[in-house]
């Protein structure tokens, strides 16, 4: 069953044609890898996801309903977190309650009024958030502020919002950029493990070849905003297309 | 988190013995007497209803005393309509200042920024223009809405008080002058009145500062776009945090109008917004005791200040010999009395220089040295 | 500084407050029964002094003004305490005033911010009663100040000596038992100055009124409009300016649209500067309209603030409550021991301030008691004469002070800085008098004076 | 007719103000983020450069006059300026032209005042939250009122134009309208050229020289502006400085046309930032554009027939309000006012 489907999807800024014909099929409980030389238009994709961009034609179906026209919060509701590539996170609150936020947001709905609700009450959601991030190996750092926190912990609060919320589709924008090597074999224990054990759907846009090719179960490769080859990992390799893809913008 | 059930009990029990005392601890300091003491409580009211909207959500609302006008003027309406009993007219007070923010919050909600800033700002000035001259019949523009020998008091008894008051209770009744060091301490019914709604008022704001809803519009503080992509919709959150705000400054208004029922439209003018502003800036923005202390520091200079004159000076500096208490006069001179401004202005700005979280910030960093200092002392 | 200190009740005992205090603090709790009172008025003096509360615009744009009125008080407190040349109280028609403070207690006195803002001039006011003892209250330099005040005064039970405020309301329809104004009001302006507008410019004239949108603006523009058309004048069009307007210009070019031959500017204070200053920029006064040469008026001048206009006010008709130039003895007496005292001649809002000073003091010696209730009586009816404004009387129906009323013009050369206007007209007292229930000042009840015990 | 284009010359002149207010506002907003509530002081003091150059012309020298008494009775002291005394018609003549005298004066003391002012406070808020920019601001604000009113009162104080420029002119004639359709002050005519010629003139400045070519890049993008070298911290404070100048002359050349008194400047400082805001945040054409509309707005507002108009349709005094709803209608129509760009100060 395909949870995440993209037909003939075009996005122009300007002059420049950053999508052009996208399609794109995900199948629920993989994990599909979005791969592309810079400028390739992986993120400006990943934005049409999110409500944070309008391609100006084409559709989006999450599930078999559109999500284009949502607004964010919407989209986030219907079960698609995203995990950004700079961290957005709360920098002013905790680590906890930074996780806390997604997790109250996934259990109550996009608003709840319920301000004399004391916040130790939410001992379920406290719990819950603490699950994750002792899976992504922050449970030490509960009461940091998360402005004081190294990048790579930004990095990984970031991942553990996305998946306190239990999406039915997570998107990784670049998890593991600017991660050292030993912090990106620990994200990609940390996101197959989760993958296998909960089934969540993962799109994931990365760099790292390593990663790419150690996580995913499906590659798409984007170039010049058209999806041209989408396979399975042990097929892209020798793929003629790719290698003339990211040689061509070596050059 | 856990201890946090014990420091905010500690901080509520302090807050409370610090307003039940008020009248004590201000007597030293020549304000311990109804109306500055009833303003204390009022604006500290104003000022952490303010803060649920600034100091956690971060948006800067320029229009904030209109709710306070209009819950004066709602309440003066209960006072010539029903009777003298504040009851109907605080009840009044806060439902017409949450009508005016659910209309004022849903339109000016939908931009940020400063384009929120000046959105609200842009009510108040209309509002308290039209209040000041074209609504005249129904707020008494420039002199303010008052009660008047004919007006109806439908539920007004017979023998009740001709003074606003709880069943009887006259809200102007001072029932203790102790002598205090020298100094004399009113204790008066109108500001344990007030002292009542502002221990209720600090309550539920530290209630709702702790909640999941307060945790939600301190995140929109912090990143209001990531809120939204973590499924949250803000600007229902928002909205609430503009209303309920808005409706702490309708009990505020209400009480004003309780202890002195006249309701003047500058208090709707941006400078009367303004001024909240600042009472929460100078105090501390976002935390729980500094828009007290900053509405209390503000009330203070302008009771105090503006009623010092040169008779005061002289009587002051009359120990020293003629000359020098002449000079010394001189020198204080331009600071108080019709130069109460200036040194206002002067304070507003050493304290935003020098002590970046307001004056609450200014104590907790005082604070950590002493104790940084006591613990080194040990060591 | 008061020396008289003034419990309202006696102090209960400790247990009694703690109840007390815990039944405040909780919603609908009984009504308390209080220790009535041993004295018979608030802030009854005890001791060697009485303490009167100044309360005047220290900061805002009529804080020049308050400072004339201030330094009037200073000057009354020091004649009243035995101290100068003793000024207008060796005038004043009543003898009741010795020059050893007010029945023999040393007048002391404390100063407040009025801010020209009704919430602030209140709250300065309660702290003089409150705090500082106060027996009576006085100043302010605008009407919605003036009648907050009074209400103020009237709820508490103290006297207010109304300063400069010159809307009908203050003694019509927001009259109080405890306050009594001695400023002269919109209808008088408009009494005294028809007719000398009727002998100067004719009985055909087409006015065009700018007026300030709030109470006093509506009552003075009622008053001129009402009185220039029993003289035959027609009015054309009365429009209302925003009151934060500092720039008049769009409502000025408006006015030659019309066949109006007549301006009054209905402004007081800076927007009275801008808005004649903006006309004469646009040469209305060069015009002829309807065959006549076009004029304008400013019904309710004041010195100090046409200062601002300069040169433009020459030539220009008004009226106003008492000016330095007068030459009865009691006129000369004040500005002498004033010019001495401070260099410069005194504003209106200066005399009328000192001469409240006064007659409040006076009523005490007379009444032989701070009574509120007392002095009122005193006050009521009272007709004196030699404080600058001829034989005058207080009307006891509406506490409203009646004497004559100067009708005054811009000078064209003015010797000095303070030589900006000649008295035109000394309007007789019969003249601008009317009934206690004139139209424009009905609707009000003076109600029972209160002791506020 | 000629009353609507009557209306249209006070609103370009009300505009002047306003848009010269705002540019410098705008510009302080767009490089530096500072939100700056003493800009209305600023105009303020530019006035009072006016009025103490008049104050300085008019030192005088005392004579006794004994025919005449003063108002105690002793002989009057007649002042005769030393200017007047000294130079005679030329003195004279320059005492006269103090109000556009005072413009050269005044361009000095503003720059100087806004160096001061941007090195010794502004400077060290850049990085602090708008509502903390705003409190020390505004209490500078409130400091600088404050000391002018102690030196000069709270009355306003005449400043005249030159003689040469009082009377009106009667535009309508050139028009092809009656006479005296459309007469205007000469003053306020050159007061809105005078308006067009700074703004012209900061404009040219911002496009024709590098130094502008800097500021305007660091209003598209602060970021970059950050990354342009060491150099950056003396265009700021030159650009403040140049933004205090232009509401200092502003100010200047508003004394003739109102009084000056010492809350002249947060009279006009509200109006300032809605126009600001209206014209979109840290944009230029904006804050001008804004300007003179609202300008125009506000004197269409105060006509008779619109008033009435607005009466029939139940909203009295339309021209107390006209601005503030014009704002609110912008704000929601067009999210960044008029002009502006995405994403400047919506934090």
């Amino acid at each position: 069953m395909q949870i995440l489907e993209v037909k003939g999807v075009n996005k122009r800024f300007g002059g420049l044609q950053a999508l052009n014909d996208v399609n794109l099929s995900v199948s629920e409980g993989a994990i599909h890898a979005i791969i592309g030389p810079n400028g390739a238009g992986k993120s400006t994709l990943l934005n049409c996801f999110i409500g944070r961009l309008n391609p100006d034609s084409g559709s989006v179906t999450f599930n078999g309903n559109s999500l284009l026209g949502m607004k964010p919060h919407e989209i986030n509701q219907v079960g698609v977190s995203r995990v950004f590539q700079t961290p957005e996170i709360f920098v002013d609150l905790t680590v906890l309650e930074n996780v806390m936020i997604p997790a109250l947001a996934h259990r109550d709905g996009a608003f709840k009024l319920n301000p004399f609700r004391r916040m130790r009450q939410e001992t379920d959601m406290r719990d819950k958030a603490i699950d994750v991030l002792e899976d992504i190996g922050l449970e030490d750092k509960l009461d940091m502020t998360a402005s004081s926190m190294s990048r790579g912990d930004k990095r990984r609060l970031e991942m553990a919002m996305g998946l306190v919320q239990d999406p039915k589709l997570l998107l990784l924008d670049e998890p593991t950029a600017g991660m050292s090597r030993a912090d990106t074999n620990n994200t990609i224990d940390v996101l197959k493990h989760i993958g296998d054990s909960r089934g969540i759907t993962m799109v994931i846009i990365e760099h790292d070849m390593h990663v790419v090719f150690s996580l995913a179960d499906k590659i798409s490769v984007l170039a010049q905003g058209t999806v041209i080859v989408e396979d399975v990992p042990g097929n892209i390799k020798g793929n003629p297309k790719v290698q003339e893809a990211y040689l061509g913008t070596a050059n | 988190m856990n201890n946090s059930k014990y420091s905010d009990a500690a901080l509520l029990l302090f807050f409370i013995i610090m307003v039940v005392a008020g009248p004590f601890i201000l007597a030293p300091f020549g304000g311990s007497y109804p109306d500055l003491l009833q303003k204390f409580a009022i604006f500290g009211i104003f000022a952490i209803g303010f803060n649920i909207l600034f100091g956690l959500t971060g948006y800067l609302s320029f229009g904030h005393a209109v709710f306070l006008g209009v819950g004066s003027y709602g309440a003066v309406w209960m006072f010539k309509l029903l009777s003298y009993n504040v009851l109907p007219a605080l009840v009044m007070a806060v439902v017409v200042a949450g009508f005016f923010s659910v209309v004022i919050g849903y339109i000016s909600l939908r931009r940020s920024g400063i384009y929120f800033s000046i959105l609200t700002l842009a009510f108040a000035q209309m509002m308290f223009n039209v209040a000041y001259s074209v609504a005249t019949p129904i707020t008494n523009g420039e002199t303010g809405l008052q009660i008047y020998n004919d007006d109806p008091q439908w539920l007004q008894g017979a023998d009740s008080p001709l003074t606003t008051n709880l069943f009887g209770l006259k809200m102007n009744e001072v029932f203790w002058r102790p002598e205090f060091f020298g100094f004399e301490a009113q204790f008066n019914v109108g500001y344990y009145f007030c002292a009542f709604f502002l221990v209720i008022a600090f309550y539920l704001a530290l209630r709702i500062t702790r909640s999941p809803f307060g945790m939600m519009l301190r995140a929109i503080k912090t990143n209001q776009n990531r809120l939204s992509f973590t499924g949250v919709s803000t600007r229902p959150y928002m909205l609430a945090a503009f209303v309920i705000s808005g409706m702490y400054a309708g009990l505020a208004g209400g009480l004003w109008a309780c202890m002195d029922p006249l309701a003047g439209a500058e208090r709707m003018q941006w400078t009367a917004s303004g001024e909240v502003v600042l009472m929460t800036i100078l105090g501390g923005a976002g935390t729980m005791l500094g828009p007290v202390l900053g509405a209390g520091f503000i009330k203070y200079f302008e009771a105090i200040f503006s009623k010092i004159n040169d008779q005061v000076l002289h009587s002051w500096f009359a120990f020293m010999p003629d000359g020098m208490e002449n000079f010394m006069v001189a020198i204080v001179h331009p600071f108080v009395g019709k130069g109460w401004h200036l040194t206002l202005g002067l304070l507003f700005m050493m304290i935003v220089i020098f002590l970046p979280g307001g004056l609450i910030g200014g104590l907790t960093s005082l604070g950590r040295v002493l104790t940084g200092r006591g613990r080194k002392s040990k060591g | 500084m008061s020396s008289d200190k003034n419990p309202l009740h006696t102090p209960l005992t400790r247990r009694s407050m703690l109840k007390a205090s815990a039944a405040s603090a909780v919603v609908g709790a009984a009504p308390m029964i209080i220790p009535s009172t041993a004295h018979a008025y608030l802030n009854e003096p005890k001791g060697a002094n009485v303490t009167l509360g100044f309360n005047v615009p220290q900061s805002g744009p009529y804080a020049d003004e308050g400072a004339d009125e201030l330094r009037a008080y200073e000057l009354a407190v020091e004649h009243l305490n035995g101290g100068g040349d003793g000024g207008m109280m060796n005038t004043f028609s009543s003898k009741a005033l010795k020059g050893n403070g007010i029945l023999g207690k040393k007048v002391t006195y404390v100063t407040g911010d009025t801010q020209t803002k009704s919430d602030a001039a209140r709250s300065s006011a309660k702290s003089m009663i409150e705090k500082d003892g106060a027996v009576m209250i006085t100043g302010g330099s605008s009407s919605g100040v003036a009648i907050a005040v009074q209400g103020l005064c009237q709820e508490a039970g103290v006297i207010f000596m109304a300063g400069l405020t010159h809307s009908n309301d203050t003694t019509g329809k927001d009259k109080k038992a405890n306050g009594f104004r001695h400023f002269f009001n919109g209808y008088m302006s408009a009494a005294a100055l028809a007719p000398v507008l009727e002998k100067n410019y004719g009985s055909d004239r087409k006015a065009y009124h700018l007026t300030a949108d709030y109470t006093w603006g509506w009552t003075q523009e009622e008053s001129i409009a009402a009185a220039t058309e029993a003289k035959g004048w027609e009015t054309v069009e009365k429009v209302r300016t925003p009151l934060a307007s500092t720039d008049f210009s769009s409502y000025i070019g408006q006015v030659l649209k019309t066949d109006a031959d007549v301006l009054v500017l209905n402004h007081y204070g800076g927007n009275m500067v801008n808005s004649l200053t903006n006309a004469v920029q646009f040469g209305l006064r060069d015009k002829m309209v309807n065959g006549k040469q076009f004029e304008i008026i400013v019904p309710l001048y004041s010195r100090l603030m046409a200062s601002g206009a300069g040169k433009n006010v020459k030539g220009i008709f008004g009226s106003t409550n008492w000016h330095w130039s007068l030459q009865d003895e009691g006129s000369k007496a004040f500005v002498k021991s004033f010019g001495e005292k401070y260099g410069f001649p005194p504003s209106q809002a200066a005399h009328t301030c000192y001469v409240q000073t006064l007659l409040y003091a006076d009523a005490c010696e007379r009444a032989g008691s701070f009574d509120p209730c007392a002095v009122g009586a005193a006050l009521e009816g009272f007709d004196f004469d030699g404080l600058g404004n001829g034989p005058t009387s207080y009307r006891a129906e509406d506490h409203q002070c009646f004497k004559d009323v100067l009708v005054v013009k811009g000078k064209e050369n003015p010797s000095t800085e303070f030589d900006l206007l000649e008295v035109v007209e000394v309007t007789p007292r019969a003249q601008v008098e009317y009934a206690p229930d004139h139209p424009m000042f009905a609707g009000g009840d003076l109600g029972k004076c209160n002791t506020g015990a | 007719m000629d009353a609507v284009l009557l209306q249209v010359l006070n609103g370009l002149d009300k505009g002047s103000a306003y848009a010269l207010i705002a540019l410098g506002l705008t510009l302080i907003f767009g490089t530096l983020g500072v939100v700056n509530f003493a800009h209305g002081a600023l105009f303020m003091i530019g006035a009072f450069c006016a009025v103490t150059l008049n104050k300085i012309f008019e030192i005088s020298a005392i004579t006794i006059d004994p025919t005449k008494t003063d108002f105690l009775g002793k002989p009057l002291q007649v002042k005769t300026p030393y200017l007047e005394k000294w130079f005679g018609d030329f003195g004279l003549a320059v005492m006269d032209w103090s109000v556009p005298l005072a413009i050269i004066i005044s361009i000095p003391i503003m720059m100087l005042f806004g160096y001061i002012m941007e090195r010794g406070l502004i400077r060290h808020f850049y990085k602090r939250p708008h509502a903390d920019q705003i409190l020390v601001t505004f209490g500078l604000a409130i400091v600088l009122q404050e000391i002018i009113k102690a030196f000069y009162g709270a009355n306003p104080i005449q400043t005249p134009a030159p003689s040469a420029f009082v009377g009106t002119l009667d535009i309508g004639v050139y028009l092809g309208f009656a006479q005296n359709a459309i007469t205007y002050p000469y003053w306020r005519l050159v007061y809105f050229a005078f308006a067009c010629l700074v703004i012209f003139a900061v404009f040219a400045f911002l496009r024709f020289t590098t130094f502008g070519m800097v500021v305007r890049a660091g209003m598209a993008d602060r970021e970059t502006v950050g990354l342009l070298g060491i150099n950056i911290n003396k265009k700021f404070t030159i650009m403040f400085a140049l933004a205090a100048c232009v509401a200092g002359v502003a100010g200047v050349m508003y004394t003739p046309i109102n009084s000056p008194n010492y809350h002249m400047g947060m009279d006009f400082l509200v109006l300032s930032f809605v126009v600001v805001v209206v014209g979109g945040m840290g944009s230029l054409p904006g804050a001008v554009l804004a300007g003179f509309l609202l300008g125009i707005l506000e004197s269409f507002a105060s006509m008779n027939v619109v008033k009435q108009f607005f009466e029939t349709i139940f909203i009295p005094s339309i021209d107390q309000i006209v601005i503030y709803l014009v704002a609110v209608i912008v704000l929601l129509v067009r999210p960044r006012g008029l002009l502006g760009h995405k994403g400047v100060m919506e934090d």
